[in-house]
């Protein structure tokens, strides 16, 4: 297991080296990527910021979670903070198991909760503005 | 006897800073806390709807007890999904 | 797009980069893993043979499948052939989408439809004997 | 007049080569295709229930009609799943 909260770029081949063990048949992976657009602004970057610490134990509680849940493996999870370009990876998570069943379903599980519970906040920047996007009112996906 | 308070996102620019220090009385709660920091940064008054709180790193009701040596937090709602734990 | 059977070792960072547009909010990727055991028998290696052109042209027609199905921005599959060691890619699905549901779901559907359609098989070497694996009644996950 | 035929996995190995021609003539099928395989290896005989036939690298009916210059594949159960395609 492996669970992180860092400034330093992701690496999704580190993720799933982590994870894979010999039992393992199939690893999921999800990478959540910052995209150019939100609610119809263009977007020019975001900025992430977090409690480290318990976002940490977060992902180490829905990991556990998940684990006496599914016939998974091994749980990985990255959130990167501070200043995020276009195209870069602001969370990664990877699941492996025996099947690929349990890790399709587990990696999409941990993806939904980690975004519901964890305390991490990005404010988006676009042209001549910025906001920190918060709760519900505000799309929640990606 | 003082417990530490964490800031971020939209509240730590409100306050100008990212941790504070209160003084923690007998009885003193984490919503307590939040009041005695409204004191001091008024830009953070009014959002007590939409805060949260974590004492030592767990969520906590607005009446969980903080004392010495606590790290209190105000969480402004997460950007990924609703409030609900 | 990229659809490829291949002897090279599998690179899931290439297919990731491949597959991601400034429109992506989300990567799904499947990685599937050689691993150690099957039906109680410890595996040793596995042999991968495959009809190359046909299965890259059974990607294309998958993918197409799930661009018309679901909101998603792209697809590259790769599977590899010849020999493979425990915990080598035998099999790489990657999909983005502007959010994450589309492209978890797109994803595991592909994985589903490629082990079902695609002309490629797999022998299991094992101490002492070897076995090309076939059809509905061995085991089919993984 | 030849088609080329392409052998893959246990095919292979049991016909000891992964590509064959065979003569078509007027009216042949890709299941004759087969058993005209037969007859040169042995070995394949028996397997009518549990091959397919691509022609072209397109899957097709036993009756699917070959002529010059096509490529027919005998494809053998996949391993990941059922053959419904």
């Amino acid at each position: 297991m492996l669970f992180e909260v860092t400034s330093a770029v992701l690496d999704p081949q580190r993720l799933i080296d982590h994870v894979r063990k010999d039992e393992s048949g199939a690893v999921a992976l999800f990478s959540g990527v910052v995209r150019n657009e939100n609610l119809g602004r263009r977007v020019l970057y975001l900025e992430y910021d977090s409690y480290q610490e318990m976002a940490e134990q977060v992902m180490r509680e829905i990991a556990d979670e998940a684990l006496a849940r599914w016939p998974i493996t091994d749980v990985a999870m990255q959130h990167r903070t501070g200043r995020l370009e276009i195209g870069e990876a602001s969370l990664l998570v990877a699941v492996s198991a025996p099947h690929r069943k349990a890790a399709f379903e587990a990696c999409h599980a941990l993806v939904d909760r980690f975004k519901e519970v964890a305390p991490v906040w990005k404010k988006e920047v676009w042209e001549g503005g910025e906001e920190w996007i918060e709760g519900e009112a505000v799309n929640r996906s990606g | 006897m003082k417990a530490r308070v964490r800031l971020f996102a939209r509240l730590s620019e409100l306050a100008g800073t990212r941790e504070a220090e209160v003084e923690v009385g007998e009885g003193l709660t984490a919503g307590e806390v939040y009041r005695a920091l409204c004191g001091r940064y008024p830009a953070l008054s009014g959002l007590n709807g939409s805060i949260r709180y974590a004492v030592n790193g767990e969520y906590a009701e607005p009446g969980h007890p903080v004392g010495e040596g606590d790290e209190v937090a105000l969480i402004p709602p997460v950007s990924g999904g609703s409030h609900a734990v």
